[in-house]
C-alpha cells in the first residue's frame, strides 16, 4: 500500500504542475474537447500544454505499455490516476476512438509491428480514427454486411458504402469489418485499416436532429488495400469486431457514468432556484439512480482491471448507462423550462441544452441498440433459451 | 353526454382530419417554414384557410360572428394539427385569447374578434415569468396613471408575440407578486410604444418571445373584464389552453405512434420483420394502451370545461400531465424504434419529438400539473 | 333528453327510498359482498333489504331485458342508473360471475329456453356459478386444455381437472370447457353447465400468499353432464369462451377502474395525516394515472354500450385496469408503513392491507395475464406481424 | 479499495453461503417456524450456530471479543440471509445493537456483548415512532430522575421486541421533538418494570412490537454514550443498519431473481419454454441490471462506511432506496413471471415479497431515503 500511496503523492504533484486551471473547469460542448490527428488544432494554450504534458508522460493511455507510449501503469496505479484527475475535475487530454476502440483490439489481436506502429501514433495522438461497422440496412443486424473486398494478390479492392461512422469527414484512417468471403454468412469478414486519402474514399455528413452531423456515410469505390493492414486473422474479422464493440460499449456507457456521474439535483438546484416537489422528487430519485450507477462503474473497472467479472458485464453497462444518460437530459430539459428549449439563441449557446439533449437519444442506438444489450444479456448472462 | 364523438363531432373530425393531412402536411407547413427560416413560424395562408374551415372562430360565440361551439370540438381540430405537427396560432389565438375576450367589452370583442375569424389577425398570450410556468405568481406591473396603465415587467415564453397583432398580458394592478387577486387581463396591441420582443426559435421551430414592458401606456379599455378581477378569466383561460395544449399533444401522439407502428411493419433486421418481436410488441402496445387512456382524460375534461363543471380544473391538469406522459413515451419509443435513422433529420420522426417537448412545457409540465392535481385535491 | 332527465329524477327518488345508509359505505371487505346463491347468507338486515329492492325491480342486472329479469334499461339510462349509484356510494347488490360473465355469453348464444331458466336465476341470485377454464400446466394456454366428455349418446361422461376455478368451494352450478373431440386441437372444445353437486365433482381450496383461498382446484371423476346442457355448439365452446372472456376482462378491469378509481392521495392524507414528499410526488402521479383511467373506463362503456370502439379493447382496459390496482396498492402500504405490515393484529383488521395488497398481484394473471393482454392489443389492434 | 471481494471475503462468502443454503434453508427455518406459529419468528438454535461461524460478533471489537470485521464483511452474511430469507436477528442484534454498544462504557459491553458472541443474547433496537420512519423526530422521553432516568413514550416496529434480552431505546432527553440534539440512547433490559410488548406477527413471518414505556425506571449506566449526546451514534446506528438492510435487500432480490430465472428455462407455455419469449428475457435482462447496481452501491456504502468517509451517509441512503427499487422489482416480477403458482402459498416466490416488503419499510423506504439524497445534497 505505500508504494501506491507514494504513487498518488507522485500523481497530485505532477497534476498541479502540468494540469492548467482552465483544463480543470467542465467541458462545455464539442469544442473543448481534442481529438488530435493530422488536421488537429487547439483551441487554446491550455489545451495544447496539457496534451502535451500528457503525451510526453504516457498519461494519453496510462495503461498501455511504455514501449507503445502509454504509461505503463498497473491497474491499481491507473485507478489512482483516475481517480486524482477526477478530483480535480482534469479534462481528458486526449479523446479518441483509436484509445477507445481500436487500440484494445490491437493490443489483443495485432502483430508486434502494428502494435508498435499504429499504437504509438494513437497514443501520440498523430492519428485520427474512424468506425466503419454499420452498413444502410444492416443497423443492428452485422452479419447482412454487404461491402465487399475482392482478392487481388497482395491487397484487396474494396467496395461498399458504410453508415453512422462517426467523425468520418475528420478522421485520418478507418478500421473497418469488410466482407472477403460471400460463401461464409456468419464468418468472411476482415478487419482492415486504411488510410481515408486512400483514393475512392468519400464520406458525407449525415444531418441528425440535433442539427448536428457528427456521422457520415462513408463511400468505397474501388478502395486499394494492401494485405498486411488487417488485424486478426483473414475472415476472422468478427472475432476482433466483437471484442472491440466490448470496449466501445465501456466507452459509451461511461457517457452516462464514471466519476462523472455525481447527481444532478444540486446542479439544477443552483441553476434555477426553485425546484417544483414533484420535479424535486423526479430528481432525487434518478440521483439515488446515478450514484448507484456511477459504484456500478467502479466496480466493473475494478473487476476488468483484474479480469474479474462476466465477460458479457459491458452490455449491461452500456444498457443502463445509455437509459441513465437519456433521462438525466430529460430531467435537465424539464428543469430549463421554456429557456431550453432555445435552439440559437446566443443565451443558450446556440441551443446547448436542446441540442444536447436530442443527441443523447442516440446513445442507445449507436454502438449497439439497447435492445441488443438486453438480447446478449438474456443470452449470454441468464442463459435464457433461445435468447 | 357519452365520452365519444357525436354524429356532428364525428363529421368534424372527418373534415379536420381531411384537411390538416392535404393542407397542413409536414412538408408543406413545418418543413416548409422551418427550411425557410421563416420569422412567424408559420404561414398565414394557411391561417386564412382555418378561417375558410371555420376554425378560426370556433370557440366565439355566435352572437360575435364566431360558431358557438365547445372544447371538445376545439380539441378534435387539435388533435389533428398534432398529427401532423401542422404550425398555426390556434391555439393562442382561438383557444387562449378567444377565450379571454369572450369576457371583454363590446368595444373589445367588436375591435378584435372579426379579424380572428377571417384569419387576419394572429393573438398572442403573455402569462409566464422566468423558465417556468408558475402562473400563481405573477410580477408584471400595470400601474393606474390617469384613465389608463403602465405597464413594466418581462413575460417569458410569449408563443408568437413577435408576429402578433394583440398580446392578452396577464399583469398585476394591486398585491403581492403571490396573491391570488390583483390580477388584470389587458389587450396590448402590437404597435404599442415601450414594448420590446426578443424573439427566439425554439426546439420545434416555433417562435417565441421574451417580451419586455417599459412603461407601455394603455388606455382604460385595454382592459379585459375587470380591473383586479382577471384572476377568474385567468384560470378560465388556462383551463382551456392546457386541455388544448392536451388534445394536441394526443394528435402528436398518435401521430408518432402510428408512423412508429407502420415501422415496425416494414423495416427488418435479423432476417424479421422488427415488429414480430415480442419486446417491441409489448412495448408497442403498452404505448398504445397510454395513448388511448390519454385521450379519454382530454375528451372528459373538454367535456367537463364545457359543461362548466368544478371539477374541469382538476381534470384539465390529470389531462395534461396524462398526455405529456404519453406523448413524451411516444416520442422516446418512435425515436428508439426507428432506430439510427430515427436520429436523422431526414426522417419526420425526430420532429415529433421536438414539438412534444415544447408542447410539454406549455402552459405547465407534467410535474407541476401532478402537483397541481395533488393540492387540488388536498394533500 | 328530457325523458332521460325524468328517468334520473325517478331514480333518485327510488334510490332515496331504497338504498339504506348503511348500504351507502364503502365495502370494506370480502365479507360485505353479497354473492347471491342456494346458500347465501345475509349479512346484515340492510343487505338483506337492498338486495331484495334490486331484484324485485330489475336493477341486480338492470340492462337485461324484462323477461329474464332485468329492468330492461337502454344504454343512456343504464349509465344514469350508474351515475347515481355512484354519486351515493351504494353498493353492489348483487356480486356475480353469473351476471359478469355466463350472462352475456348466453344472451348471445343460448337457446331461448336457456335464457329464461339460468339468466332469470342469475338476476334473482337463486343459483352461484363458477368458471372452469385453466388446468394445471396450461396457464395462459388453453389449447393445451385436457379435461375429456366421452360421449355417451344423451349424456358425456367428463373427467379431468380444472385449476384456479374461483369460489368453486361456494358455487352451486360450473360453466366450463371440456374437450369433446381430440382430433382438432384448437377446437373440439364444448362449452359445457353442471351442477357442483353432480356425482363425482369435487373441490380443494388453493392456499395463497395472502392467506386466502378465493381459487380451487376442482376435480372431475365421471361427472355426467346431459347433452342439452351445452352452451353454443357442440366443439365451438371457444367461440363462446373467448366472448365470455372479453366480458371478463371488462369486469376485471373494473376492479383497477369504473367510477371508484378516484385519487388515493387525499384518503392517505386524511389516513396518516403526513406525507413524506417523494412519496407525495409518487400519489400524485399515481392520481394522474387514476383519474384518466377512470375517464377511459366511463369512455370505454359508452363505446361498447353503442356498440363503438374496437373488440378488442377489453384487453386494453383489462391490463391498464390491473396494472394500474397493483400500484394503488403498493402506493398504500407504502403510505401505511409498518401499520400495514402486520399480518393478524386486530387493529389491522387480521391484515387487511397487507393480504389486500397480495390478492391485487393475482389481477394481472387471472383472466389472461398481462402479457397475453398485450400480444392480444398487439395483433388484433395493431395488426403487428407474427404477435 | 477495490469494489470487489478480496481473497478473505471471498471467503468468508464461500462459507456463509454454504451454510445459509444448509442451515438457514427456507423449509429448515422460514416456513419450519411460521407453521408453528413460532412467537420469535426465528430459531435460537441456528443463532448459536451464527456464534460457532463467527457471525454474531463479526461487527464487535477483538478487545471485546469479537472479531472486528466490517459492514462489507457483514454485507456478504447478509446477502445470503437474504438470499434465503433466514430468519434471525442479525440484523438488528449484532449490527444495529453491536454498533451501538461499541460506544457504550466498558461495564455495557461487558455486560451484553458476551451473550451476543455467544449467541444466547438477542437484541433490538427502538427507534420508530408511528408507521413511518421518521427519526428525526423523537417524542419519546427520559427525564432525570435521581442518578437515573424514567423512559415514557412508545416505540413501534420494534423487530424482535418481545424475544429480546435487550432494547437500545432512543430518547429525548432535552430539547422538542424536532430537534437534532437532545437525544439520549438507553441499553434497556428485558426485565425493565413498566415496559409492554404488543407483539404483532408481520406479513413476512417475522415478530415485532408496539413498546410502551409507562415510566420506566431506569439506572445511569443504561446511557449508552453521552446523555444528550446520542444523535452521532444513533446516525452511526442507522448507516449501518440501512447499510445492513440494503446488503439483505439484494440477497432477496437475487434469491427471487435466481428462482424466477430458473422458472423461465422450464415451464412451457404455447409450445415454448417461457424463457424464450423475448419480452419475457428483456425483463429478466433489465431486472439483472438492476440488481447489479444495487449490488455495487451497497458495497460502495460499506465500504464507504467502514473507511468513516463523510460520504458514506449519502451513499446509504442511495443504496437503501436503489435496493428498494431493485428488489420491489424483483419479486414483482418474480410473482408475474411463475404466474398462477406464483400466487399460492405453497411455491417460495411469494415468500420473497412479503420478505421484500418487511425490508423495505425497515429503517427507510425508498421515497423516505430518495428524499435524503436530495436533502444532503442541497436541494
Amino acid at each position: 500500500m505505500s508504494d501506491l500511496e507514494a504513487f498518488r503523492t507522485e500523481v497530485r504533484d505532477w497534476l498541479a504542475a502540468n494540469c492548467p486551471e482552465e483544463m480543470r473547469k467542465p467541458v462545455r460542448g464539442e469544442e473543448d474537447v481534442f481529438w488530435g490527428g493530422r488536421r488537429a488544432v487547439f483551441n487554446s494554450d491550455a489545451q495544447k500544454q496539457w496534451f502535451l504534458a500528457c503525451r510526453d508522460k504516457g498519461y494519453t493511455v496510462p495503461d498501455w505499455p511504455r514501449d507503445y507510449g502509454g504509461a505503463g501503469l498497473s491497474a491499481a496505479q491507473a485507478k489512482i490516476l483516475r481517480q486524482e484527475m477526477s478530483s480535480i475535475g482534469a479534462r481528458l487530454p486526449l479523446s479518441s476512438f483509436g484509445i477507445w476502440m481500436l487500440g484494445p483490439a490491437l493490443l489483443k489481436f495485432g502483430t508486434e509491428e502494428q502494435k508498435k506502429h499504429y499504437l504509438t501514433q494513437i497514443a501520440r495522438g498523430e492519428i485520427r480514427w474512424c468506425q466503419g461497422y454499420s452498413e444502410p440496412g444492416s443497423g443492428s443486424d452485422l452479419v447482412s454486411m454487404q461491402t465487399f473486398g475482392a482478392d487481388e494478390g497482395d491487397h484487396w479492392v474494396v467496395n461498399g458504402q458504410k453508415i453512422w461512422t462517426s467523425y468520418a469527414d475528420e478522421a485520418d484512417w478507418i478500421f473497418c469489418l469488410v466482407r472477403t468471403d460471400k460463401s461464409n454468412k456468419y464468418q468472411g469478414i476482415t478487419f482492415m485499416l486504411f488510410d481515408m486519402e486512400t483514393a475512392g474514399v468519400s464520406t458525407k455528413p449525415i444531418l441528425l436532429i440535433s442539427g448536428n452531423s457528427p456521422f457520415c456515410e462513408t463511400f468505397f469505390d474501388d478502395v486499394k488495400v494492401p494485405k498486411e493492414q488487417h488485424v486478426g486473422e483473414i475472415n476472422r474479422g468478427w472475432d476482433v469486431a466483437k471484442y472491440l464493440l466490448g470496449h466501445e460499449r465501456e466507452m459509451i456507457s461511461g457517457a452516462g457514468g464514471g466519476d462523472r456521474t455525481a447527481g444532478i439535483g444540486a446542479v439544477i438546484k443552483r441553476m434555477v432556484g426553485e425546484i417544483d416537489p414533484v420535479l424535486r422528487a423526479q430528481l432525487a430519485q434518478f440521483d439515488v439512480d446515478a450514484l448507484a450507477y456511477s459504484a456500478m462503474g467502479e466496480k466493473f473497472l475494478d473487476e476488468v482491471n483484474v479480469g474479474k467479472g462476466h465477460p458479457a458485464q459491458p452490455n449491461m453497462m452500456k444498457y443502463a448507462g445509455t437509459e441513465l444518460n437519456k433521462r438525466r437530459h430529460e430531467l435537465m430539459m424539464a428543469a430549463g423550462g421554456s429557456r431550453a428549449l432555445e435552439w440559437d439563441s446566443a443565451e443558450t449557446g446556440g441551443g446547448k441544452a436542446a441540442r444536447g439533449w436530442l443527441r443523447t437519444k442516440a446513445n442507445s442506438i449507436e454502438g449497439g441498440t439497447s435492445e441488443v444489450m438486453l438480447n446478449v444479456i438474456a443470452k449470454r448472462i441468464l442463459d435464457l433459451p433461445g435468447a | 353526454m357519452p365520452l365519444y364523438h357525436d354524429d356532428d363531432q364525428a363529421m368534424l373530425a372527418d373534415s379536420a382530419r381531411q384537411f390538416m393531412a392535404d393542407e397542413g402536411a409536414i412538408t408543406k407547413q413545418l418543413r416548409h417554414w422551418r427550411d425557410r427560416d421563416c420569422k412567424d413560424g408559420f404561414g398565414h395562408g394557411l391561417w386564412k384557410q382555418f378561417a375558410e374551415m371555420g376554425f378560426t372562430g370556433m370557440l366565439v360565440a355566435e352572437n360575435d360572428g364566431g360558431l358557438g361551439m365547445g372544447h371538445v370540438e376545439a380539441g378534435i381540430v387539435l388533435e389533428e394539427i398534432g398529427r401532423n405537427l401542422t404550425p398555426s396560432p390556434f391555439l393562442t389565438s382561438s383557444v387562449l385569447a378567444a377565450t379571454a375576450l369572450a369576457h371583454g367589452s363590446d368595444d373589445a370583442r367588436g375591435r378584435w374578434l372579426p379579424g380572428l375569424i377571417a384569419g387576419d389577425s394572429v393573438f398572442a398570450v403573455a402569462i409566464d415569468e422566468g423558465g417556468k410556468h408558475r402562473p400563481e405568481r405573477i410580477k408584471t406591473r400595470a400601474q393606474k396613471s390617469g384613465n389608463g396603465f403602465r405597464l413594466s415587467g418581462q413575460k417569458d415564453f410569449v408563443l408568437q408575440g413577435a408576429s402578433a397583432d394583440m398580446l392578452v398580458v396577464a399583469a398585476r394592478t394591486s398585491g403581492d407578486d403571490n396573491d391570488e387577486g390583483g390580477i388584470t387581463l389587458f389587450a396590448v396591441p402590437r404597435d404599442a410604444a415601450n414594448m420590446t420582443h426578443e424573439a427566439v426559435r425554439l426546439v420545434d421551430s416555433s417562435m417565441a418571445t421574451h417580451t419586455k414592458f417599459a412603461d407601455v401606456e394603455l388606455d382604460g379599455d385595454a382592459v379585459i373584464g375587470e380591473v383586479d378581477g382577471g384572476r377568474a378569466v385567468l384560470n378560465q383561460m388556462l383551463m382551456a389552453g392546457r386541455i388544448g395544449a392536451a388534445a394536441e399533444g394526443v394528435g402528436v401522439a398518435s401521430g408518432a405512434m402510428d408512423m412508429t407502428v407502420d415501422y415496425l411493419k416494414q423495416r427488418k433486421q435479423f432476417g424479421k420483420l422488427i415488429g414480430e418481436f415480442q419486446a417491441l410488441q409489448h412495448r408497442a402496445a403498452h404505448l398504445y394502451s397510454e395513448v388511448e387512456i390519454a385521450r379519454a382524460a382530454t375528451i372528459k375534461a373538454a367535456q367537463l370545461l364545457d359543461a362548466g363543471s368544478e371539477k374541469a380544473d382538476l381534470m384539465a391538469s390529470v389531462a395534461k400531465a396524462k398526455v405529456a406522459q404519453a406523448a413524451g413515451l411516444a416520442v422516446r419509443e418512435g425515436v428508439q424504434m426507428h432506430g439510427g435513422i430515427g436520429m436523422t433529420d431526414e426522417y419526420d420522426i425526430g420532429l415529433f419529438m421536438k414539438r412534444d417537448r415544447a408542447l410539454q412545457e406549455f402552459l405547465g409540465d407534467q410535474y407541476y400539473h401532478a402537483g397541481r392535481v395533488a393540492e387540488l385535491s388536498g394533500y
